[in-house]
């Protein structure tokens, strides 16, 4: 298993490493050491990589993540795994604000606390946070699922488009256009699903409530304004 | 735009390495403000003694025989050069006296902060640079703040570069963008206050001195900063006995803290934290945003 | 017998014309701002008010047909490994497929191609279409990072970092649900016919210093082999564009408040942000005041029209400029072929603006399949060719005549002004005099 | 249902106005930039913003119909042996055979004989119509030197060696095939029907230093007889003129950017070049400070319609003007009699302007026999005879007015200006005050 | 045979002694001491006079010759022959640039070498360089013809018209829109002519190749315009 | 525009006779530039010995006691007066020290060239009283450039004549007109040179002496001009060893030279050759367009 230290090894050659591994080819393993909150750390990953990375990282951690496995045994900075399109990002620790960013496919597992605007405009993306989350969290999310075990913050969801928002803690406030929704059976299944991938065991899904889009913003109502 | 840095020690053994500490923390903030770099410390304060931190465009000139043209204007002190600074170490009763006898004596200098154990220190250049310059490493200390700056829209200056004093003992950094600091500058102009430079983070200064003069607390004052000022900011200010930090109510900006048994640290991003002894076991966080947080020795001890 | 006052004939009121009584009328029928496509209507100061002093005997011209007037531009030399090598020192500006169709971007393309210069994506992503007629095709990151994905990353020749526009430097933007067709919809990950609001920030950075990281990151996504372009809408272009080279930036793109847009309140489009002409001097004085000049390129645009416009904003310091609403003007946009139909949507040629509406007769800013049909991309691609070829024999023309053999070597030097506000905007005498208004002189 | 705005106005933009628009256009069309005929076309600062200040109280003016004011004028006084003695500051402006039928040039032979005054030659050589008629005739010797022989220089009364034209400076120029008939042809040394380039520098000598050789050539083969005019486009007026003095010219044409020309690109008539206004101070500036001026004549031109432009020429320190459009309009061009045939050909009486195409209804800009038969030359130069005896007159009257003896005798101190650009310009004070904008004051 | 010596007589007086010559009058000779560089020597001839100049004279030496045959035994600064008329212009030595510019008839026989321009816009004049020619030759010549018997500089015939231009040596490189044209028997007899009248001897017609123009610039079309 | 002669001896014999013959050259240019002339002149180097040549607006005052003034100063030098020049005299090794000294003791001189053999002579007026006033006919030398100038965009002063100074024993004339010397000049200033005029030779000069110093040598330096500057030009750069000659790639300014045995000669105009000894003999011919042509000493030797 490769070790890239980067006390002592450049940013760019660890992510050209990253980099030359093609869509299609065995699945490698890397080892991360001393990443001491470098940025950019393991971006681009374009194929079938697992990355363990041993500390704590800083902005856009497996930025633009497609198909690798990264796992980060440290708390991670802003934008980690921001447009993600799929593969699996884990922290360990905990995750500062705008995690999983525009995201538009794969699970962003976060096992402290995510801080404000996790999943914002997020797209496809499936965020479980076994702690709390911030504020403007889920910000203008369009799909995808943001699953929260503690609590969440304030201004939930606000001006939601599609995506699905679950929460089994306190909501300090719901954003605008975000309201609370009725729980289906397919929401329990898809819940059960993510706890499955996200190796979640200890919650049921009955616990939690689902959030949705009111979809009052989708076409401007005067009556509305205020909302805007 | 910018990179702050602070820190506050629980535990008195690690006090003569706080400047040593801090500067790696400052270094590491250099991408986020390679303009100029500025550093408050806060040392042991001695038994009725006040210490007044001066800065000068032509310190060959002005800090010549300093000490001694202070003791013949009645003002006997004690002053150590560091480059283009000096510290006055006075007796605590006459610290009222420094600003009116320096104006008289020495009308080009600039003081940076005065208490009885602020010194701090500001310039124009690389983080690294300014940190060699004034030997920040061989400081010791209770807490200090840094700060790195990427100037925006005002110049890149010494007096622009941050920390700000706002009181004895007190001082401010600042990273974001007021935008509505040219309309409370004139309002604070009107109420007395003076400004050296077109800032964004001055005025946010000037309005917490000026808030504190009317009788408020520093909490008080950085909980009704919440309401008057508008725009992006991460206000990190030190006191005597400790430091306080608050964030705009967007709370884009980044902020990182950590705590351990042995100190609160805080930082622009966890990469200024690295370096500090046992990280990795400690606890770390973002602060709240609209929120105002508190370390003190004081109530510590 | 009363007395009558013999007849007056009707008077209007300057301020309030006809135009401000129907937009009071139409706000007070609709509760919400007038939202509209193309750039600022009124008058401001433009490259109209400059002139360049042809060379006579003090100076030798070059012979317009024959001696060489180079326009070639390469973008992008800070730091990317492959900067980008464009003929002509026009480029196609940023406008987004949903905005535009399929065919309007592919004809652009085309165009583009043909001319040796490159278009630009939009929000809304990238399609098939474009990158496929594209040879030089710059992706465009922005605050919405609709159908953002690193493959088309890194299949663009450069990234361009949108941080503003000149019609709404500081505002977001809007998609009206008409304009969202199937594909538009799949691409944006949106329910098909809603609005879509693009936001004013981006969602995952704040500021010049979280730039640099931004910009670390697409470097390392993309190998550092592509240039990183700054997008920025024309309002403190001195500090704007000092910050974009400081946060790293390859090439910095200043748009001024005439360029067009796709759908903006128009009280933004008229009120906000700075005209083009003012905007050129101070960014290239913060690129001088970098010592950056000439090192990390300038790319003007925002009302430009002819090649005396490209001469002028080259001689006033820019590396090259973009084109937006021309282009789309040069490929059949607002033409009077469609004047019936304009007349139907109680317009006219000329005046359309409706972009967001989808309703473009010239099957250009639509999504209507069969007004789509309308526009053939490989007439429409000839067309901007043919366009952006007038351009730069116009550009050289002027250049040659002032004895250049680069349009890069124009200077403002070769020019003076007609008007004290384009004199002093563009920092340039006044015609025939050596007065720099606002700077003293004589 | 979707959304619908209530009706506003259609607006359509100031910057993307109508002829933007066209242009754009026709330049997507054809991929040839557009070349017309005319000068330019659209506002720049002209005579029209400076104001005589007439005889009151602290001045007494002369009697309009009785007291003398002389117009004469003595060109060529520096080197020549034969000067030539006009009646009138007003001179007709160099126009080819080629651009203009022959009947034409002849017109203007007899209107400016009849007047006292002279005609010149143009890019294309000495007809036998035009050196007959005309009593004073001024042969231009060209970049392209079509038609140039010995035998009419020395038949010539005066020499202009041309280095440029106020409509294009530093620009060459361009005949299409279509005007090229065999008499054009022939005198040009070319082919018939192809398009022929003019070369925008001489052949044989670039710069003043080399100038100077040349026109001790021409005056070697001309035996030190006649005056030599350099002819200057205004753009960069104080060198041109100090350098065409320091090379031995004993007269200065100098033609601001509105100067008419026969085929120019329109990008360069609207863009290059400085407007007549603001060429005159520096020229004479330049005069004065080499102890030239009224030693070394200056003739200015570019927009001179009327006895009030000539008078407020004279009185910014020319010694007369030359007139080329004018004196069109004055033979017939543009007139609405052909208002039908105008439309046929997509224009109409006073925009006409595709002189380089060769049908001019009004037989003037063509080598069409048949459209030529409409000019009757007798007639048409008793029309510019009418019309210079007007300027004349105009001119009188306001010099009487001043107070002046002779138009010469106009001065700056008797002009006020209406706008800032125009006082700048000619330096006079804005009307009713002290302040020369630029120069301080009040 | 009156000789004027330029050393001591002005110039002018030299060139008032040619033109009182008239066009029908019995030819004349002058000779002229010490040109030394000077200008416009020998400049508006307007008859039958032979002119022989003992030295190099300076810019536009014959210049707009019309009948006379003047020979300079040395060189001759720019513009040499100038919009020649009629007559023989004869340079022993070498020609400065523009030599024979825009010439109109006459021959002009240079026997050493030709500077850049040669026959710039020429007219019908007929030109006969023994040695080389530089740069820029024959640009836009309408009509006439250039004979080189040595090479060729760059850019030869560009923007050409109708002139003709031969070259017996190297052609460094051909202007826009001039090619290389087939010699057809009407040019070889027009090259014996030529020889026979400018005393060339030592070399034949068939060594020669003829460039023209191609004619592509003669109306203009958009997918020429990069040669514009 | 201007008029150019240059003159490069081969024959050691007719060296005191440099002077003389350059002198009726330029004269003979004095049609191509009434206004200002100038001449640089190589003389033979002293051993171990350098030369300044500066200029002065009132050399009554400024020449007055230079030599005691400058021994005064550290000095020891000879000073030699020529009108409103003057050239000093110094040991090679202290040659970095005079522009310092000189600006200290006599800010207004200007510094017109320096070297082991250079002398520049410049001034207002036609180039016979130029000559005659600094007694050029007398002067003695290996090879020599002079330029004869008809100003076209700048002002007719002293510091606007040819030729300027590129360096140490270095000086360029030109005739023409650069046509993007405004941007050119302001990059220059931004890479540190100063410039005395608006004159596009002295950018041409600065260009040169820029490229110079960044390592190229003068032919690599002549041919990175070739690319970078635009407009019409013809350059005489004088070396310590000989001259070189560069025409830009259109060369419609005219150039002559001429070359014998005894010498190499460049004139603008064929006059300016006539007087020179031999020159009917002489091969006659004009420089190629682009093309960097060089004549050596050094290299002859």
């Amino acid at each position: 298993m490769p070790v890239i230290d980067l006390a002592t090894t450049p940013l760019r050659d660890l992510n050209k490493a990253l980099h030359s591994i093609q869509q299609g080819s065995n699945d490698v393993t890397y080892e991360i050491a001393n990443p001491r909150g470098s940025h950019a750390v393991a971006v681009g990953i374009a194929g079938p990589v697992t990355v363990e990375v041993n500390g704590s990282v800083g902005y856009y951690c497996a930025g633009m993540n497609d198909g690798g496995t990264v796992t980060v045994h440290g708390s991670a900075g802003p934008g980690v795994a921001e447009n993600m399109m799929s593969g699996t990002v884990v922290i360990e620790g905990d995750a500062s604000q705008y995690a999983g960013a525009t995201g538009r496919g794969g699970l962003l597992v976060i096992k402290g606390n995510a801080a404000s605007r996790c999943g914002i405009s997020m797209k496809g993306i499936d965020i479980v946070v076994h702690g709390n989350i911030g504020h403007m969290s889920a910000f203008m999310g369009q799909s995808g699922h943001l699953v929260v075990l503690g609590d969440a913050g304030d201004a939930l969801g606000d001006s939601l488009y599609e995506a699905k928002l679950f929460v089994r803690g306190a909501v300090k406030s719901l954003g605008a256009d975000c309201i609370e929704k009725e729980m289906r059976p397919e929401h329990l299944q898809k819940l059960a699903e993510l706890f499955e991938k996200a190796g979640v065991n200890d919650v049921r899904p009955e616990e939690f409530k689902r959030y949705g889009s009111a979809r009052k913003l989708y076409n401007f109502n005067i009556d509305n304004a205020d909302a805007y | 735009m910018c990179g702050i840095v602070g820190l506050f020690l629980k535990d008195s053994r690690l006090e003569p390495q706080l400047g040593q500490l801090l500067s790696d923390m400052l270094i590491t903030m250099t991408d986020r403000g390679p303009d100029s770099a500025g550093i408050a410390i806060y040392g042991s304060a001695a038994e009725g003694r006040a210490k007044v931190t001066i800065q000068s465009a032509k310190p060959g000139i002005d800090f010549a025989d300093l000490e001694q043209d202070l003791a013949e204007a009645g003002l006997p002190a004690r002053v150590v050069l560091k480059s283009t600074h000096a510290v006055i170490a006075i007796a605590a009763s006459r610290l009222a006296d420094v600003r009116s006898v320096l104006a008289a004596i020495r009308p080009d200098v600039r003081i940076m902060g005065s208490g009885d154990s602020v010194e701090i220190y500001k310039e124009v250049g690389l983080p690294k640079d300014v940190v060699a310059r004034f030997d920040v490493r061989a400081m010791g200390g209770s807490h200090g703040i840094g700060h790195t700056r990427m100037a925006t829209e005002s110049a890149v200056t010494t007096l622009g570069a941050h920390p700000f004093s706002t009181g004895s003992d007190q001082c401010l950094v600042h990273n974001g963008s007021l935008s509505n600091h040219n309309n409370l500058r004139r309002e604070l102009i009107r109420e007395g206050m003076t400004f050296e430079t077109q800032n964004d983070s001055e005025v946010a200064a000037a309005y917490l001195t000026a808030e504190m003069a009317k009788g408020k607390d520093l909490g008080q004052a950085l909980t009704s900063a919440l309401d008057d000022l508008d725009g992006f900011f991460t206000f990190v200010v030190g006191t005597k006995s400790g430091f306080g930090v608050v964030r705009d109510p967007i709370a884009c900006k980044p902020a990182v803290m950590a705590e351990t048994d042995r100190y609160v640290a805080f930082g622009s991003e966890y990469r200024a934290l690295v370096n500090l002894p046992g990280i990795d076991s400690a606890s770390v966080w973002e602060p709240e945003p609209a929120t105002v947080y508190f370390w003190d020795h004081q109530k510590a001890a | 017998m009363s007395y009558h006052n013999p007849y007056t004939p009707p008077r209007k009121s300057a301020t309030f014309d006809d135009h401000t009584l129907a937009e009071i009328r139409r706000a007070a029928a609709t509760g919400i701002y007038d939202i509209r496509g193309a750039g600022t209507k009124r008058k401001v100061p433009h490259f109209d008010d400059l002139l360049f002093l042809g060379a006579s005997i003090s100076r030798y011209p070059l012979e317009g047909y024959r001696e060489k007037c180079d326009t070639s531009v390469v973008l992008g030399t800070r730091h990317a490994r492959k900067p980008i090598h464009l003929k002509i020192p026009i480029t196609i500006a940023g406008m987004s497929f949903g905005a535009l169709s399929g065919p309007a971007k592919e004809a652009l393309g085309r165009g583009a191609s043909i001319s040796g210069t490159s278009t630009t994506t939009g929000d809304g992503g990238m399609t098939d279409e474009e990158r496929g007629h594209s040879q030089t095709l710059v992706y465009q990151y922005l605050p919405s990072r609709y159908g953002m994905n690193p493959k088309d990353l890194r299949r663009a020749d450069a990234i361009e970092v949108v941080v503003g526009q000149g019609a709404k430097p500081g505002g977001g933007g809007m998609l009206l649900g008409q304009k969202i067709s199937d594909r538009v919809a799949n691409m944006r990950n949106l329910p098909k016919g809603i609005d879509q609001r693009s936001a004013c920030r981006h969602p995952d950075w704040t500021g010049p210093d979280d730039l640099e990281i931004k910009i670390l990151e697409l470097r390392e996504i993309t190998d550092w082999e592509k240039p990183i372009y700054v997008k920025v809408g024309g309002a403190r272009p001195y500090y704007d564009t000092a910050l974009a080279v400081k946060a790293g930036a390859d090439v910095v793109v200043l748009d001024g408040m005439q360029g067009g847009t796709a759908a903006t309140q128009d009280v933004f489009i008229e009120n906000v942000g700075m005209p083009t002409l003012a905007c050129i001097r101070p960014a290239v004085q913060a690129l001088q005041d970098l010592g950056m000049h000439r090192k990390v390129q300038l790319i003007v645009s925002g009302g430009i029209r002819s090649g005396a416009d490209v001469a002028k904003a080259l001689a006033l310091g820019a590396d090259a400029v973009a084109i937006g609403t021309a282009a789309l003007v040069a490929i059949g946009d607002n033409d009077p072929h469609w004047e019936e139909e304009y007349q139907k949507l109680g317009t006219t040629a000329g005046a359309y603006d409706d972009w967001h509406e989808g309703e473009d007769p010239a099957g250009i800013t639509t999504q209507d399949p069969e007004l789509m049909q309308r526009l053939d991309p490989i007439a429409a691609g000839r067309r901007l060719a043919n366009y952006l070829k007038v351009m730069t024999l116009e550009a050289q023309t002027i250049a040659r005549a002032c004895g250049k053999n680069h349009l890069h070597n124009l200077e403002p030097e070769d020019l003076c002004a007609l008007t004290m506000e384009a004199a002093a905007m563009a920092q340039v005498p006044l015609a025939g005099t050596n007065w720099y208004p606002g700077k003293g002189g004589f």
